[in-house]
């Protein structure tokens, strides 16, 4: 006996069993950051006063917007499978692996420009905050560019044996990525303007 | 990669693909046969040989724990003289010592003995069979979070190797005292393995349960071991993020040196600790016991849908209640997201919020006083066996229920003033985890020994360690009620000692001690037969029990894919003596005859 | 799912939509940070404009606007014990009979200047 | 019941409430376990299966189950409403006012209890962690004013029977608990608050102060002692205190700057 349901979707939930599964994580992902959250609550509320202007909103809005775009070609990469349209997919997934790069490069200046002033994560209940929530954030970055470069290397050949396992897999990829935008869209606000 | 327009079966044409994790029924290697399985019943068995391991090293712990307890600053009999300078010079205990040994005895318990057999083994092995289905729905993943779990008792392990011992700050690991305490970072990164493990378990059997349950099977016919399972993975899911954060956050205090837990102005042994500060210790203890509470009925739903599960085959009745049982889990699992304060009752909680959680505390006692009136009204009309399985199923009983009944003086704050933090509280939660779930997880052993193995294990040996752990653990933790109400504190080295009202209490620490050791001598028999009867057991057939899930239909060891024949659900779970029919039992798996 | 050529055309169309508005909405996020509006203000408005985003990602580029009933249950779930996890322990801290202790701070990490 | 429970003698006003509570709690808890108990064990024997081999199908009938179940949801709301919350309340809100009470500053550290009497102008003096040291372990500043007739002792908190104490409760290190057992008193001494605590000691005696949470390897040593006296021999305590205090008050400790200690 198979596996059931790891293409075809199970007529009574009518999901393939990977969809609940990226999506039970993902749930999972949003009750760490939601502590994460809780804590920063907690720890603005109980200070007695909290910077603004620590940040540069400039990198940060430079990060958001290439976020939102690799959020669009990472559903670009979807669409143009369930398209056929494999050349398009493989154009799309590597922009969005170039713009994932792309996010961690401004980062990594933006760390060290706060390194070089000796804003270190020891030095003020924010910056421990902003390096927390941004570093674990950008581990989910990293995490997601290795799931494409798996997709758009070895893991390619799979569209050959079975195209729709292939789509459902880059959906499911989506998913995840969308959420690690979805994220950062709050870190945003939270931690450069607020 | 060369651009293809065209591509094969748009339309999935019933093209059985091979899923996740590619089966090789052809023949495996050793390592990946027996090693880096995908076979959930491999990987069930690989936790719950793992997790009984860790369950007599924690036990090992305790048993040098309770010498000092009973004999402070005697030299430890024995093992003593190995312990090493650091933490036993000729033999006597070290106070840091001792608390390393608490710390871990807890972590260990919980984490790497109890939840691995429970959810890890039981859950990966039976789960599956029961709802008719070749495996988990992630193999890979499965293997994958035994693994990590793996690494992380590894890592746990290790730390007690490491200068300045393992971490010494409780099981509970409370800040500023873990921050600032030795050992602790190793605790941190252990368990975020550990957590990392479980989510990735809790993903695995939530998706397997609602996506491979065989035709026919809908919820309500669900076996209730398998009800138990699925809240308790959404209890994983959910609430063990919070500490992984925590544990992060944790870490950051430690190697990064920041505050998150850190109040400004902290001055420890005569000197201002150089840190920004401003930050609360409190949340630290929220996010712990939002997870830790859960974490509690993670330990004991599994144990509850064993015991159902035993105690329905061997009274040879269906369940009484099962929609009563199957309801007050559900609610069990919602409710225990909502009540985790109560642990936190003396830290200056003020009237609104102690009122809130002392209202949730006792509304949570209620489903778990439905589910065991449910379990003992079964036992009403029954033709009782009083098989191995059976003995510890029903032992479960009363013993959960003085755990239990003892939870509810916690649950009210003014009570909870005096009784907070003494040893009422080791013997209120020991009695609900040791012979408890303990107790329970005994029963599944003896029950699905035979399938897993193919062989019964031996009765006698099994009443023998019944009876002695029966009445050894009892003697082990009834004392602890009087001394916790006389007010001695727990995780105390020298026993409360010092204290003028623990006089009269001390002389206890010595019968636990003798109780607990004789606890000890008596999982001998079970250890003997647990690995003889791995050669020596009577053989048995498919279903040695003549139990009715769907499990029972599988030979015994169930091969590659469980099923000979995709197995079908003709009806609920627990048809025992049904009206009419010849045997007394009705299998699932067994079509109507027409 | 099982949507055919033409209508995946149509989605494209509104995920371009959407990444446009996403991108809309970001600048206003920041535009309006620049004019000094009271902090609880700005806190509102931002998080408002943030969950308009984080609504349009989810239910467009994650198709939760039309996701099967499962999905929808496991998320409610996690929204509910979200709340809890954000709110119950702010209750608790502010219903804390204790008051802080504002401990001149020893060390030399001042809080941060601006 | 209570004669049974064997808990310590009730040295403070509101203890016999709270073993009040705590015995009707027992009382639900034996009364549920024991009848449970006799039906388990009659159950057990009378439906063996050599007693009675063919089991019934439809099993327990009646409603009994609801009842008991029922019932033990009203008891408990019961003891919620009309014993846990107020009595809770009564702790954390209904403060002795600041005239009719004795108040006292309680701090603990690895691994001791420091006490600071306000003394006679009823301020407690400033205190500072750069002025933590060995010979003063409070960092307390003696040339402020509020300071110069603080009393400050170690271990030793002295309180004068039949009058109530508010004791303002925190830590300078890790997380402590103010047990008084006698007293059914315990407040977690956390660092960075300061939280209150009130009671009336209410019996002459000694007695002990013990640490209730982990907080090192001293914990289990980490005891206090608490003599309640009558008002008189109170007042002559504090008398003698504020006569030894002339001197110390005289020598004002210099400030030591913070050492830094790399964790
Ligand atoms: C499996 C684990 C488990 C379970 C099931 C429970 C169940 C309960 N627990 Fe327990 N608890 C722990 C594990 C558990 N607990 C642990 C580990 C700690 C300590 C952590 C630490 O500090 O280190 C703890 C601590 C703890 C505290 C904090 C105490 C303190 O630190 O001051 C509180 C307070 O409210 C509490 C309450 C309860 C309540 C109300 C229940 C209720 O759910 C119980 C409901 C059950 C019943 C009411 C039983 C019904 C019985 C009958 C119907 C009679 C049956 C009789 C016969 C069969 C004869 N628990
Ligand atoms: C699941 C949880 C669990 C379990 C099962 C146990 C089991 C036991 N615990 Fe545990 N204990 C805790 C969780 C648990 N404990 C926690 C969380 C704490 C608090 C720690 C802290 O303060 O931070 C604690 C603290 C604690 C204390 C208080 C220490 C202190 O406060 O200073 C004591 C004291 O006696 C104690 C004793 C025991 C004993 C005698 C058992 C016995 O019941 C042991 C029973 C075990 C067995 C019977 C082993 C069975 C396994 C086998 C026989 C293996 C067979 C192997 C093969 C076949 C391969 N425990
Ligand atoms: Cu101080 Cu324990
Ligand atoms: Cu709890």
């Amino acid at each position: 006996m198979n596996i059931p349901y790891t293409v075809e979707e199970r007529p009574d939930t009518g999901l393939p069993n990977g969809k609940l599964g990226i999506w039970l994580f993902l749930a999972s992902e949003v009750m760490l950051f939601g502590a994460l959250f809780s804590t920063y609550i907690i720890l603005r509320v109980g200070a007695p006063e909290w910077p603004h202007g620590e940040l540069n909103v400039w990198l940060g809005m430079a990060n958001t917007f290439i976020l939102i775009g690799s959020s669009v070609t990472m559903v670009m990469a979807w669409a143009s499978l369930k398209m056929h349209d494999w050349g398009k997919h493989r154009l799309y997934l590597m922009l969005t692996f170039v713009l994932a790069g792309v996010f961690l490069v401004n980062k990594y200046f933006e760390y060290a420009s706060h390194w070089t002033r000796g804003e270190v994560p020891s030095h003020s209940t924010f910056l421990a905050i902003y390096f927390t929530l941004t570093g674990l954030h950008g581990l989910h970055i990293v995490g997601g560019m290795i799931v494409m470069a798996y997709f758009i290397g070895p893991g390619a050949k799979l569209w050959q044996r079975n195209p729709d396992q292939f789509t459902n897999r880059i959906e499911f990829t989506g998913l995840y990525w969308h959420f690690v935008d979805l994220v950062w869209i709050f870190l945003f606000p939270v931690l450069y303007l607020l | 990669m060369e651009k293809t327009g065209i591509h094969p079966g748009g339309e999935h044409a019933h093209v059985h693909v091979h899923g996740a994790g590619e089966h090789h029924e052809e023949e495996l290697g050793f390592w990946r046969k027996y090693v880096f399985s995908f076979d959930h019943k491999v990987i069930g068995i690989q936790y719950a040989v793992t997790g009984l391991l860790f369950l007599l090293f924690g036990f090992t712990l305790m048993m040098i724990m309770r010498w000092q307890l009973a004999y402070p600053g005697k030299p430890i009999p024995l093992i003593g003289a190995w312990l090493g300078q650091d933490r036993a010079p000729m033999g006597i205990m070290l106070p840091e010592f001792y608390n390393q040994l608490g710390a871990m005895h807890g972590t260990i318990m919980v984490f790497l003995g109890v939840v691995p057999l429970a959810v890890g083994g039981f859950g990966n092995f039976v789960m599956p069979l029961q709802i008719g289905a070749p495996d988990m729905a992630f193999p890979k993943l499965n293997m994958m979070s035994y693994w990590v779990y793996f690494l992380g008792g590894v890592t746990m392990l290790a730390s007690f190797f490491q200068r300045g011992g393992a971490a010494q700050s409780g099981w509970t690991s409370y800040p500023p005292l873990a921050v600032i305490s030795p050992g602790q970072t190793l605790w941190l990164v252990g368990m975020i393995f550990l957590i990392t493990s479980s989510l990735l378990g809790s993903v695995n059997f939530i998706t397997t349960i609602v996506q491979l349950r065989a035709k026919g099977l809908s919820y309500m016919r669900l076996p209730f071991f398998v009800w138990a399972q699925f809240v308790t993975a959404f209890l994983l899911l959910l609430a063990f993020p919070p500490l992984e954060a925590a544990g992060i956050l944790q870490l950051m205090d430690r190697l990064a040196g920041t505050s998150f837990f850190m109040p400004s102005g902290l001055v420890v042994s005569g000197k201002p600790l150089t840190i920004a500060g401003e930050g609360n210790p409190l949340m630290w203890q929220h996010l712990f016991w939002f997870l830790a509470h859960p974490e509690v009925y993670v330990l004991i739903l599994p144990a509850m849908g064993i015991v159902s599960e035993v105690i329905a085959n061997n009274t040879r009745k269906p369940l009484w209640g099962y929609k009563a049982l199957v309801y007050s889990v559900v609610f069990l699992g919602f409710m225990s997201f909502i009540v985790w304060a109560h642990h936190m009752f003396m830290t200056g909680m003020g009237t609104t919020m102690s009122a809130f959680f002392q209202t949730t505390t006792m509304i949570i006692s209620i489903p778990s006083v439905v589910i065991l009136t449910a379990l003992l009204l079964s036992l009403w009309g029954a033709s009782i066996r009083f098989t191995t399985p059976m003995l510890f199923a029903l032992a479960f009983l009363p013993m959960f229920g003085i755990g239990g009944l003892t939870g509810l003086p916690l649950g009210l704050a003014p009570s909870d003033i005096h009784l907070h933090d003494t040893y009422y509280v080791i013997g209120h939660f020991h009695y609900v985890v040791a012979p408890g779930t303990i107790f329970a997880l005994f029963a599944g052993i003896y029950y699905w020994f035979p399938k897993a193995t193919g062989r019964k294990m031996n009765d006698m040996l099994g009443a023998i360690h019944f009876w002695g752990s029966f009445i050894c653990i009892n003697l082990v933790f009834m004392p602890m009620f009087i001394q916790g109400l006389g007010g001695m504190n727990r995780r105390m080295y020298d026993g409360g000692l010092q204290y003028a009202h623990n006089a009269g209490l001390l002389k206890y620490n010595v019968v636990i001690g003798f109780a607990a050791w004789g606890l000890g001598l008596f999982q001998l028999p079970f250890i003997y037969n647990f690995f003889s009867s791995l050669k020596w057991g009577a053989l048995v057939d498919r279903n040695p029990w003549e139990a009715t899930t769907l499990e029972w239909s599988a030979p015994s060891p169930p091969g590659h894919g469980n099923f000979l024949t995709e197995p079908i659900v003709y009806r609920g779970p627990y048809e025992y003596s049904m009206p009419g029919s010849v045997r007394d039992f009705t299998p699932q798996f067994e079509p109507e005859k027409a | 799912m099982h949507t055919d050529r033409e209508s995946i055309r149509k989605h494209v169309r509104v995920y371009w939509m959407i990444g446009a508005a996403l991108f809309a909405f970001t600048v206003i996020t920041v535009a309006v940070n620049q004019v000094h509006l009271a902090i609880p203000l700005a806190i509102t408005v931002a998080l408002i404009i943030a969950t308009l985003k984080g609504s349009m990602v989810g239910s467009v580029f994650m198709h939760l606007s039309s996701e099967k009933k499962w999905i929808y249950g496991a998320l409610l779930l996690t929204v509910l014990f979200f709340i809890v996890l954000m709110s119950v322990p702010l209750f608790t801290q502010m219903d804390n009979i204790g008051t802080p202790i504002g401990a001149s701070n020893p060390s030399h990490a001042e809080p941060p200047r601006h | 019941m209570l004669n049974y429970l064997g808990l310590p003698v009730q040295a403070s006003a509101h203890a016999g409430e709270i073993d009040e509570m705590i015995v009707l709690v027992h009382w639900l808890m034996a009364i549920l376990f024991v009848g449970w108990g006799l039906f388990f064990v009659y159950v057990l024997f009378r439906f063996r299966k050599s007693a009675n081999p063919k089991a019934s199908y439809t099993g327990a009938k009646g409603k009994i189950s609801k009842g008991l179940e029922v019932a033990v949801a009203v008891i408990e709301i019961v003891l919620l409403v009309f014993y846990a919350i107020p009595a809770w309340a009564k702790r954390v809100k209904a403060f002795p006012s600041e005239n009719e009470a004795l108040i006292v500053r309680v701090v603990g550290e690895q691994f001791a209890w420091n006490v600071q009497y306000p003394g006679p102008d009823g301020k407690f003096g400033r205190t500072d962690v750069k002025l933590v040291a060995p010979d003063n372990p409070l960092g307390l500043d003696r040339r402020d004013p509020d300071a110069k007739d603080d009393v400050t002792t170690i271990n030793q908190l002295y309180l004068p029977v039949d009058r109530p104490v508010l004791v303002h409760l925190s830590s300078k290190d890790v997380i402590h608990s103010f047990g008084l057992y006698e007293m059914r008193v315990k407040q977690d001494a956390v660092p960075g608050l300061s939280i209150p605590v009130w009671f009336i000691p209410n019996r002459i005696g000694e007695y002990e102060i013990a640490c209730s949470q982990l907080c090192g390897l001293g914990h289990f040593r980490m005891r206090g002692f608490v003599t309640v006296q009558s008002a008189a021999d109170f007042q002559k305590w504090m008398n003698d205190q504020l006569k030894d205090l002339q001197p110390a008050a005289a020598a004002t400790p210099a400030a030591t700057p913070a050492a830094t200690t790399p964790r």
